[in-house]
């Protein structure tokens, strides 16, 4: 048993904040979220030479074929350098639902040239009722066209492709599609922009095998979990870079109590985080009884955690973090997005309670606990 | 006690409600998108209505053009213009903080020269106080005045500004003795925002406004006829200043968070949650309760605070129980309110789908600032430790 | 408008403070806690004398005839010195409800003797369901005569008569009467004892005005709420005490900022439940139309509030406060009785939405939020 | 990352796993009501049934008559121990913490002379550390040792001792030398508890319990030959003691945790709550699925850093986090059991209406304790700070 990365994964997250460090520092970061898309052709270029895009992608359709944990390292990293445009979109999103429920074919069309850093794409799935929960929606396709509207959809203006989940399956409309029409919404990440989606008698491919859509969002909301945790870690470490330099009645305010424990709960919160998305995407990856239960409790987890290390990172930063050019607003506004995109801390909570007390057999007290799994195996 | 208001504290109401609702605007919220400039200048005008009404600086001595309010009244005050949605006042600290500064500490001819266009919005005012480096450490101001002939000559920055860049004088503290401990040392000037050698540049937050400013000084000359009180006792003069803060302009505050609070109520009627409305979700119903009973004890720890100040006279060190109750507050109620909100809650001013056009995106993020300002919530809490409960200083 | 107390009731609650330190000191509360029903016939013998077993009864029957607000700056001082025994049971809680239920000759009957000090009682109404809402109560009367069991009340093995909250009013039972059977149950309150009472054809008298029930309740819980501000000023008061006194690494453990900011919190909350206690009070002495709201805002605060004092005032105690010989754990254990006593916060929380969720009229934006009656009166 | 068993792993838990079932007594819950005495005798049993099997001191070198256990076979150990609601250990202390300080510090007379008994529970053997002026600041000990001839003779006093009452050694940390700093001048001595002067006074705690027990020495003389490591050496023999305590112990706790949840999920399903299965009211899964999601990430936390002490050699700093957690997150735990349980929760052992006779009462009181003992939360936080984040030192 070895609750630590491998080698091999030890070098991937390495390589992956030395790229992201030199390729997309803050400064680019800050330029790219001024910009209407957040999109930057270059980078993506790079981050395609890299393999980054192929990340997950089987090998047979161009990607690394590597695994859940190293998907989830590489968006760690990117949560760190707080990548701006539609990696996350593309790549873990849109990427992993087309492997998922997609034919051979629809992999050969669409998921090769994200493998290849050809394409940009994105999933369209909340509707008015603003809700992640897929039971719920209304557009359904009327021989494969599609009409309707779909909110907060993450980096549409530069997707080439989008994958949308209506009630009756998952189907893939090209951005440049009849009907298809999008428009921009003012959300608080700057870095990463949505978009409402329009769609009026749209053609759209229906994909081959939608029941894999609830797996691949498990996927894509535990490297958003990865993602948050990044963006935590580098929160931390602005915090704590603060408080051993800023100097208040002649010491530097780490000294007094106040100020270390806000840090030390907000290491606390990142490790734990970190703990729960690494488990996470293990547990997606060996498939285990948990898996959908493991991502709720990392989503559930991260969406407050995120919130509280960067309430308490502005807080020991004092004025200086509610300044806009200090950086730590910037990755507080994506951990308000990312906490309720693709389900915030109580609809997860819920799923939780569904499957703990629900599901979970009652009266069979002698069954030996799930958890002891990890030591059962 | 009696919660009930007193014969004269109804007839002030009464005349003052009645005031109000024939002279105080109504389209001060659909303003939003006018200029800074415009929408300042729309305040002024306010203000100077309020002042020929004789509604301007109602606490000050009748003396001075004042009032004469008691506390009472001006509690009564700043809740009846939060009921009215009055706008705000233009001068708002020139009538809470500076006017009341001269008052105190000034001569005859700071008074003679500012108090009347304090009232009537004629002169802005903005203080300088804190520092890139005195935040929580108030004592320790860098900004320099050397006495030069008659004149200081001041060299040094500010920030945390309001009003800077609308401001035609400031409420000025220096270090004119920087050879003695940090309290000793500091004296008030009030200095023209005109004369030569003084900037005013804009400070952008988190917001994405620019609410605040920073102030640098570049050889001002200020005549030493501009030193309120006495030089080298400025700490003092600046801290009656400050306690003023702590007084009954947060009166108002209980009822802007109550109609936020109903505001909330409306949406989580009409936002859908599990397919039904989410003010019936057992889980939201509990967070909302829980900020309006939140809210009603703001409202009752003030009741009790100003009893007590009117009873002694003086602002205790327990005002910082209100200081860290309204800013934390206002930190969950923003949060609950995402969370009634769901996704659209990040929506920003100018997104067609925001709610309220964005006012609980701003909200949240304005929120941040309320356990910053006007003393952190560390700092509330060294205060109740030591002064009000008798421990050891901890910094 | 003065939200501060009056001469005559500074002088009542000084009084009280004095009377308690004298006559209950907390040597002898221990020693009434071993006993098996807490109570001490001679201290209620001086309550009497001092009138306070009448405080809030009419003059008409012998009581002092003062407020709601004297009721509980009197509970406040006998929270303070954590008495035991059963003031509460007999003076806010059955003598309370049965001024507001019961008849002229049933208050001349019953509330005579209380006021006088000549009986103590108590009020049974939770149910095995274990909840306050006496909309759930399953108990009726059948030809005035009681069947079935009654939890968690008060003080009856020491009660000369017991009110009894039925499904189709409000009754008053002999201690004595045939059938009533008391049983001590071991709660956490070791100076509050409480008890099941069962009933098997127990003859009871109907008392004859059961809808002042809700009110007299209300009554109650806000003398419940001041007595659990009286606990937590005493926890707070020893804690502080200790902190200044205590030396960890050669300093008072107060100057550490950790330990400093939890008396800071306690001291927070202390005044606000005293804030909202008081607010409530007055609201049902004059009967506003918020006052049923209030007394669910003062006993919601004050349950979380009280549990939170403790819990910070052990923390501060460190290993002391986890000893039987400090007596901050016997307060603990009162606001543990307390906290679910009349209703929890979730209890409360859930009558307050009713109140501003459910009853307030939507869509009606222009009203005048109804908290200005403070400044509107 | 491979969260899977190695072969070795899964063959070491099969054969513990196997042994469990045939020998663990089943019957160790039902003994509550017994005495002190009598339940100790029978946890004596059980160890010694468990030294027969060879599952005593499993972490200890086989030379010592351990089993040379690696750290997840021991992190097994305990979570098959807790699988199997198999009773505690008599010898807990003498086999987690005080027989590998006499592995790794004592002489060879020392290992001798102890360690079978300790495997054996033939001795039981108990720790004096803290002082009641010791708690946080734990170099600040004051009991002291005196040369005199060939024997130290020691006065003073001991706190927080747990099994003295049964205990036939002590592990005793003492001052010889008040003239140095704190640290410097401590010695760690092996002390026979029946030597004459040593008083054990049990120590009631809020429980009602007596689970400690205050140790006072008068006098009490203690061969040089019984010292553990040098003399004024001490600190660095009592911290690496301290280290175990951080170490696999736990792994067996979020086991226990789970089951407690599991119960109360069992309990939720059976309490009404406004006319319906509190499990179905939507407030308390929410609070049901937080406790089960915090269950979760103290077991990863845990097995994260168990594998970084794998890889290490050494339990860091890091493990403050996991004190901080399953401290606070117990409190939680039981205050939401409360929750579910109403006025119920109240109920203590011995109560005909008390669920689980009075276990929930008993485990929300006892849980206050846990942010105290084995470093207090504060401590822990400042751990962090200072040896995690590398921020100054703020006590």
């Amino acid at each position: 048993m070895q609750f630590g990365l491998s080698e091999s994964q030890q070098i991937l997250k390495d390589t992956a904040h030395k790229f992201f460090a030199g390729e997309s520092p803050v400064a680019a970061v800050r330029k790219a979220m001024e910009t209407e898309t957040a999109y930057d052709a270059a980078l993506w270029t790079k981050l395609a030479e890299q393999g980054f895009t192929g990340i997950i992608a089987p090998e047979e359709f161009g990607g690394m074929g590597l695994g859940k944990v190293e998907l989830i390292l590489l968006m760690e990293e990117a949560g760190y350098a707080l990548l701006p445009g539609p990696f996350f979109s593309t790549v873990a999103l849109a990427g992993t639902v087309i492997d998922a429920c997609g034919s051979p074919e629809q992999k050969k069309k669409y998921l090769e040239r994200i493998a290849a850093g050809q394409a940009r794409a994105t999933v369209a799935l909340v509707e008015s009722a603003g809700s992640w929960d897929t039971q719920g929606l209304k557009i359904s396709s009327a021989g494969n066209k599609l009409t309707g509207t779909k909110l907060f959809v993450t980096d549409a203006a530069v997707a080439d492709f989008i994958v949308v989940v209506a009630r009756d399956g998952v189907f893939v409309a090209d951005a440049k599609a009849p009907g298809l029409h999008i428009e921009p919404m003012k959300g608080m990440d700057l870095a990463r922009k949505i978009y409402s989606v329009e769609f009026k008698d749209t053609p759209a491919e229906a994909l081959g095998n939608p029941r894999g859509l609830a797996g691949a969002l498990n996927v894509a909301t535990a490297g958003l979990c990865a993602e948050m945790t990044g963006g935590m870690q580098r929160t931390l470490e602005l915090t704590v870079a603060y408080a051993k330099t800023r100097k208040q009645f002649g010491k530097p305010i780490g000294i007094f109590q106040a100020v270390q424990h806000l840090c030390a709960d907000m290491y606390l919160e990142t490790e734990s985080s970190r703990s729960a998305t690494y488990y996470a995407a293990w547990a997606l990856e060996e498939n285990t009884p948990d898996a959908a239960a493991s991502v709720s409790v990392a989503k559930m987890y991260a969406s407050d955690a995120a919130r509280n290390v960067g309430n308490r990172g502005i807080q020991v930063h004092g004025g200086m973090g509610f300044t806009w050019e200090n950086d730590i607003h910037l990755y507080y506004r994506r951990a308000k997005a990312s906490e309720t995109m693709l389900g915030d801390a109580t609809f997860h909570r819920e799923r939780i309670a569904r499957r703990i007390i629900d599901e979970a057999s009652s009266g069979n007290k002698k069954e030996r606990p799930r958890q002891a799994a990890l030591a059962s195996r | 006690m009696d919660l009930n208001l007193s014969p004269d504290e109804i007839k002030f109401r009464d005349e003052l409600r009645t005031w109000l609702s024939a002279h105080a605007p109504t389209d001060w919220d659909e303003r939003r998108e006018e200029s800074m400039e415009s929408r300042f200048e729309y305040l002024k005008r306010w203000q100077r209505k309020l002042y020929e009404g004789g509604w301007a600086g109602i606490s000050w001595p009748k003396e001075y053009g004042g009032r004469g309010a008691s506390l009472m009244e001006q509690v009564i005050f700043w809740q009846e213009m939060a009921l009215a949605q009055a706008p705000p006042l233009a001068n708002v600290l020139g009538l809470g903080i500076i006017g009341p500064t001269i008052i105190a500490f000034g001569t005859e001819a700071q008074k003679k020269r500012h108090l009347a266009k304090i009232l009537s919005a004629e002169e802005i005012w903005c203080q300088g106080f804190s520092e890139p480096d005195a935040g929580s450490d108030l004592a320790n101001v860098r900004c320099e005045a050397r006495l030069d002939g008659d004149h200081y000559v001041v060299n040094g920055q500010k920030v945390w500004n309001s009003y800077g860049w609308a401001a035609h004088w400031c409420e000025l503290v220096v270090r004119t003795d920087p050879n003695v401990p940090k309290h000793k040392g500091l004296t008030v000037l009030l200095v023209d925002m005109k004369t030569p050698g003084v900037e005013v540049r804009p400070l952008r937050q988190m917001t994405g406004e620019t609410e605040f400013n920073e102030l640098f000084f570049h050889d001002v000359r200020i005549p030493v006829t501009n030193v309120v009180g006495k030089v080298n006792e400025g700490w003092g003069v600046a801290m009656g200043t400050l306690m003023h803060e702590r007084g009954t302009f947060g009166a108002g505050l209980q009822i802007t968070y109550r109609r936020n609070m109903e505001r909330l109520i409306d949406l989580a009627k009409t936002t859908e949650r599990n397919g039904r409305p989410a003010s019936e979700d057992p889980v939201i119903r509990q967070k909302l309760a829980q900020c309006y009973a939140e809210i009603e004890i703001m409202r009752c720890n003030q009741m009790r605070a100003f009893s007590r100040i009117n009873a002694t006279g003086v602002p205790g060190p327990e005002g910082s129980i209100q200081k860290i109750f309204w800013s934390e507050l206002n930190q969950r109620f923003q949060q609950v309110a995402q969370e009634v909100m769901g996704p659209y809650g990040q929506l920003e001013a100018g997104d067609d789908h925001a709610i309220d056009n964005g006012m609980w995106a701003y909200g949240y993020l304005r929120s941040r600032g309320n356990t910053i300002e006007a003393g952190t919530s560390e700092i509330q809490r060294n205060i109740i430790g030591h002064f009000v409960l008798g421990l050891p200083k901890s910094y």
